[in-house]
């Protein structure tokens, strides 16, 4: 789905949302109930400046609109890699879109990330994973990198690596792994608004995550093990 | 005889295994691990591709002292599958970031030596990295500060360079390194004309702790040494950065203008050239102490 | 993967109790060794788990001479392996039980 | 009819003459050098092109692949080292038929496919300085293409710190009427030193890029292993201590690079300054740097020299030998001679040894051939200057106490008993054996004979060959040292306590050894870095072993 498909289905009344250089921008939904939007589009690679963009947008609706939920819509291939980017320190400018939005989440924003394409590494983790709930559409791929790529730099067959990612969803990119490990917490299907008003009608809570993946059966020992450290030393 | 100063009689963070390094930069002997590797708590995802597993999973994690305040402290083994992060090694890193919330130590320690993702976990890395980045920022939040020690053979980079730059504050060697996209990743997708991943002069210019330090990326450059980084440590413990609007704001603005200042570099070395540091190209070559007064003037970022 | 199991009788008195040591790490032609006395009095178990398979012989071989370099009645030995030499081996099968002994 | 007696004299007239008609004075156009050597040579011809361990004659080299050869073929190439794929291509253009070298390198594989095709005709592998001998008896050159770094109008040669072959090279040619043609980095109106006289030289021409140098000398201490650091510890305490070796050559390895980095350290400790490793025969190693610096090592005779420490070497010239200018002068044919009659011990690495002692780098794939190693790593019975160790080593090894005292020299091979992939080094039957039958090699190519190996070392321990007796007592000595490989296992255990009860076999507890101090902590350097600290800052490692 384009992102004018799904701001379309999103906001039914009309949004003012724009996309410019694959970043998007904008709010949606009823006055006085409005949702900002921003995030990517068009697979972005998100490098040093539309993270700088990304993090002065999240400013803005903390600075000027409090309380106001924010709607973060990814389609980014990941962070975009070029000696640039590194040289001026990209994981830096990342870090700091992170902590935007933590500190909107902590400034009583609801934070809501729907994939909407494509989500991976660096944008993922700066973006999407930091809101309270990462939904997504059907069709959407979240990943890391894929199986061929995985097999060079591993130097592991092929062959094994798709072996096992048809028994584990640990591997293999794609939406369904990602809901049974808990990363995704939901498919939204259309009509979209419906979905949005129950995921910003529902309170705020902890990362979530780890204990969804354990429920699903897909990461069994992400929870127990972190509050087995957060438990107590084994004497 | 010029040698007898020059002996390297430091012990060295970066040979070092990452249990050493825990050993070395906390107070000697007060380390305590949690769920040490007689727990046998190890990766579930390796057996199914033949691959050897750890029985820490690469991750030590405890409490300890630091100059007898009672801190907690993590560790990646860069040597066991380059420090990456998986599910379990993951979780070990969270679940100790959000023990400290509750436990307030007077901070925690991640010693980072990692390539990022575990891709053999792809993605219950990925997820496991920013439940660390949760955990870090929302430890943070809560008013325990937390210091990134980067000296390892890997580096820092993938998903854990973002980590670094969420903490408070990152302590790194000229040794270590400290990016996003490494060089091998760089070189292997956009090819070799982007990064030559074998030119290591270019490789430590982009990443390492020089070049990080004269950006602000990290706040202090320290010898290849267990010591410096325990005194380094032992510095940036008090030295906590608001999880908050304003802080917001200000680190808005520096980045921003390093952006404005330095964005048509495309080398490190243009960047201090830029910057305004005298004879740029000495850099590399100088040792810490004289790097540090080198670059005072020119440096970016926080004292 | 191949997993390897050796139990031997061993003579002498057991090994002090110590807390688990820990030496090596998993990594290309390396392997880590935990020591811990877990096995029954009078024995010294060994359980490797090692990513180059078919070597199970030298691994005895290697293990038994260890077992009578040292006083090991009473400890469990654990390795995983990523295709270390027997140089490595020994070396570290000796620094890791130096390692235990050494503990109070 | 009188015979005449200055044919080659009047045959160098004729080829100079037509050498003229390309170039009329000694310097060549750079574009007219294949076809100054079409002049010069004639099918069949003994050709020296200068390949040396570092310094390659690569553009002449170029140029000669370029000939016609309907005019130039069926050479016969005389080279140390055949290294660069033209030299290949010669034979496979058949513009070469034959040749004499020592040393292959990175092109042993195509060396050993072409030797199969029957395309190549091999002499014989020689040791360096066999093969400079040579140049003197059977094998002296017609035509010799040298390298050297600049030239003067005259034709005087600088060749910079590789001195290495050249010397050897342009003697033989010169002075039996052979033609000298030189590249040249550099024209120089004044040259730092003269190397060659430009009266010994025909040609120069100037190549269009300089001849490259690699670093083949430079280890990097990052990549020491633990093992290599007890085996350097055993090496120190059980042979050089033990023997007060104080003149000897090490190999390039990093097992040698371990024991020179723990000079400063480890021997220092054990009070060996000034006792061990005075003077060396041996390139200038960066590793040696911390040795040097504390005090150790009084001189070092080079067969070459080393990328980035012209510096340093300049830095100290009462160390190395250097000329008026400050560089070094290296001398292959001198350092060889000296490697085998002036020194004590020589020390290397190896890949495979069998029950006889036999050592060997071959492998079934590759005609890898053998620099200078057996010529150090080989007894010289011709030696009658007596020494501490030498004396010593010819002790332990008369059997009958009534003979005639003489000495011996200290011939060690240094090996981890596995090779990665659990690749057993020691072997009942060298892969050498094999290679010579697939090749057709008279005999199979040995590095250092059993009978000239004093001292196998091991991470297990030391076996000294030089007290046993039969070669019965020769294998299980061997056995002894050989770890889990086949060959270990097969050992007598009573037979080898036997052995160490006699000091033939010792390992690290016998000589007093604490394996736990066998770490990189050991090492005087850990990295490259700590390297140029020690030099002062006098060290320029090249690009790709430096990260700043």
């Amino acid at each position: 789905m384009t992102a004018s498909e799904i701001l379309a289905s999103l906001f039914p009344a009309g949004h003012s949302v724009r996309e410019e250089g694959g970043l998007l921008a904008g709010t949606g939904g009823a006055p006085g109930a409005e949702v900002a939007v921003l995030g990517t589009a068009l697979g972005l690679e998100v490098g040093v400046e539309s993270a700088l963009a990304l993090a002065a947008g999240v400013l803005d609706v903390i600075r000027l609109h409090p309380g106001r939920p924010i709607l973060a819509l990814l389609d980014s291939r990941g962070q975009r890699m070029s000696r640039r980017d590194e040289v001026l320190g990209l994981n830096g400018y990342l870090a700091h879109l992170a902590e935007a939005v933590e500190v909107a989440r902590r400034a009583g924003h609801r934070v809501i990330a729907l994939v909407y394409g494509e989500a991976s590494s660096g944008s993922a983790l700066a973006l999407g994973f930091m809101a309270d709930e990462v939904h997504a559409v059907p069709g959407a791929r979240l990943s890391v990198m894929n199986l061929p790529a995985m097999a060079r730099v591993t130097k592991i067959p092929l062959e094994r690596l798709e072996e096992a990612s048809r028994a584990s969803p640990v591997l293999a990119p794609g939406l369904e792994p990602y809901v049974r490990l808990g990363g995704v917490e939901s498919v939204w299907r259309p009509p979209l608004a419906e979905a949005l008003a129950a995921a910003l009608a529902r309170p705020a809570g902890p990362d979530r995550r780890a204990a969804r993946g354990e429920e699903r059966g897909g990461r069994l020992l992400a929870r127990p093990v972190a509050d087995r450290v957060r438990g107590g030393p084994a004497r | 005889m010029t040698g007898v100063e020059s002996r390297p009689a430091r012990a060295s963070f970066r040979e070092a295994t990452a249990r050493r390094r825990l050993a070395a930069v906390l107070d000697p002997g007060s380390f305590r691990e949690i769920l040490p590797p007689s727990e046998r708590v190890t990766s579930p995802h390796l057996a199914a591709l033949d691959q050897p597993v750890a029985f820490d999973d690469g991750a030590i994690v405890g409490e300890g002292l630091l100059g007898g305040q009672k801190v907690f402290a993590a560790a990646q083994e860069g040597a066991f599958l380059g420090g990456a992060v998986g599910e379990v090694h993951g979780a070990k890193l969270a679940g100790l970031l959000s023990r400290a919330e509750r436990e307030r130590p007077a901070g925690v320690l991640l010693l980072l030596d990692s390539g990022g993702v575990r891709l053999q976990e792809a993605n219950a890395g990925l997820l496991a990295v920013s439940e660390v980045m949760r955990a870090v920022l929302s430890a943070r939040s809560s008013g325990v500060p937390v210091v990134a020690l980067i000296g390892g053979g890997w580096g820092c980079f993938g998903g854990m360079g973002i980590v670094a730059r969420c903490c408070d504050a990152v302590a790194m060697s000229e040794e270590g390194r400290l990016g996003i996209t490494g060089p091998e990743v760089l070189e292997t997708t956009k090819g070799v004309e982007e990064l030559d991943a074998s030119d290591r002069a270019l490789v430590w210019r982009t990443y390492g702790g020089k070049h990080r330090y004269l950006l602000g990326e990290a706040d202090r450059l320290v010898e290849d040494d267990v010591a410096a980084f325990r005194a380094a440590a032992l510095d940036l413990l008090g030295r906590r950065r608001e999880v908050g609007l304003g802080a917001l704001d200000a680190a808005h603005r520096r980045l921003a203008a390093r952006l404005f200042e330095l964005g048509a570099c495309a080398d490190a070395t243009e960047v201090w050239a830029r910057a305004g540091v005298p004879e740029p190209a000495r850099l590399p070559v100088l040792e810490v102490g004289e790097f540090l007064r080198a670059v005072a003037s020119a440096r970016r970022g926080e004292p | 993967m191949e997993t390897l199991s050796f139990e031997f009788p061993c003579p002498g008195p057991d090994a002090p109790r110590a807390a688990p040591a820990l030496v090596g790490v998993v990594a290309s032609g390396n392997l880590e060794v935990l020591v811990e006395p877990t096995a029954p009095p009078g024995r010294c178990r060994v359980v490797v788990s090692t990513s180059a398979r078919g070597f199970g012989e030298i691994w005895e071989a290697v293990v038994r001479d260890f077992a009578r370099r040292h006083a090991v009645s009473g400890l469990s030995i654990s390795v995983n392996d990523a295709g270390a030499t027997p140089a490595v081996v020994s070396l570290r099968l000796d620094q890791a039980v130096e390692e235990y002994l050494g503990r109070p | 009819m009188t015979r005449s007696w200055d044919t080659a004299r009047r045959a160098r007239a004729a080829r100079l003459a037509r050498a003229r008609a390309v170039s009329p004075g000694r310097w060549a156009e750079p574009g007219r050098a294949t076809a100054l050597l079409e002049a010069l040579l004639e099918p069949g011809d003994r050709v020296c092109l200068e390949g040396d361990n570092q310094k390659q004659a690569d553009f002449l080299a170029r140029s000669l692949a370029a000939v016609d050869p309907a005019r130039v073929h069926g050479l016969h190439l005389v080279l140390s080292v055949l290294a660069l794929p033209e030299h290949v291509e010669l034979f496979e253009k058949g513009i070469a038929r034959r040749v004499d070298f020592s040393f292959s390198g990175p092109q042993s594989v195509r060396l050993a496919r072409l030797a199969g095709a029957g395309q190549i005709e091999i002499g014989a592998i020689h040791t360096y300085l066999e093969l400079y001998a040579r140049y003197f008896v059977d094998l002296t050159p017609r035509v010799a293409l040298v390298a050297a770094q600049a030239a003067d109008a005259e034709g005087n040669l600088y060749t910079g710190p590789n001195t290495e072959d050249t010397p050897a090279i342009v003697e033989a040619t010169a002075f039996r009427d052979g033609i000298v043609v030189a590249q040249v980095n550099e024209r120089s109106d004044r040259l730092p030193r003269v190397d060659i006289p430009g009266g010994w030289v025909d040609f120069v021409v100037q190549s269009p890029t300089p001849s490259a140098i690699e670093p083949l000398f430079t280890r990097d201490p990052a990549q020491v292993s633990e093992v290599q650091v007890l085996m350097a510890m055993m090496v120190v305490k059980g042979i050089y201590a033990e023997y007060g070796v104080d003149r000897l050559n090490h190999g390039i390895g990093f097992d040698t690079a371990a024991i020179e980095l723990v000079l400063p350290t480890y021997a220092e400790e054990l009070g060996l300054r000034g006792r061990i490793c005075g003077h060396w025969a041996l390139n200038p190693h960066p590793t040696l740097i911390p040795a040097i610096e504390s005090g150790f090592v009084r001189s070092v005779h080079a067969f070459g020299s080393e990328l980035g420490m012209e510096a340093y070497v300049a830095a100290r010239p009462d160390v190395f030998f250097t000329g008026r200018d400050g560089s070094l002068r290296s001398n292959r044919a001198f350092s060889q001679t000296a490697g085998h009659y002036a020194c004590d011990l020589f020390i290397g690495s190896t890949l495979q040894v069998d029950l006889a002692g036999n050592s060997s780098t071959a492998t079934r794939s590759r005609i890898a051939g053998f620099g200078g190693a057996p010529n150090m790593g080989a007894d010289a019975r011709g030696r009658r200057h007596p020494s501490p160790a030498w004396l010593r080593a010819g002790e332990e090894a008369r059997a009958d106490p009534g003979a005639i005292p003489r000495g011996r020299k200290l011939v060690v091979q240094l090996l981890e008993t596995f090779r990665e992939h659990m690749e057993p080094a020691f072997v009942e039957r060298l892969d050498a054996w094999d290679l010579a039958r697939s090749a057709g090699m008279a005999l199979p190519p040995v590095m250092v004979y059993g009978d000239d190996v004093t001292h196998v070392v091991t991470e297990e321990g030391i076996a000294n060959l030089l007290l046993c007796r039969t070669p019965e007592e020769r294998a299980e000595a061997i056995r002894g040292v050989a770890g889990y490989t086949p060959v270990g296992r097969g050992r007598s255990p009573a037979a080898v306590e036997n052995l160490r009860d006699r000091g033939i076999v010792r390992r690290p507890e016998d000589l007093g050894i604490d394996k736990r101090r066998a770490t990189r902590d050991l090492l005087a350097a850990r990295s490259v870095k700590d390297l140029v600290r020690w030099s002062g800052g006098l060290y320029d490692p090249p690009k790709r072993f430096r990260s700043w």
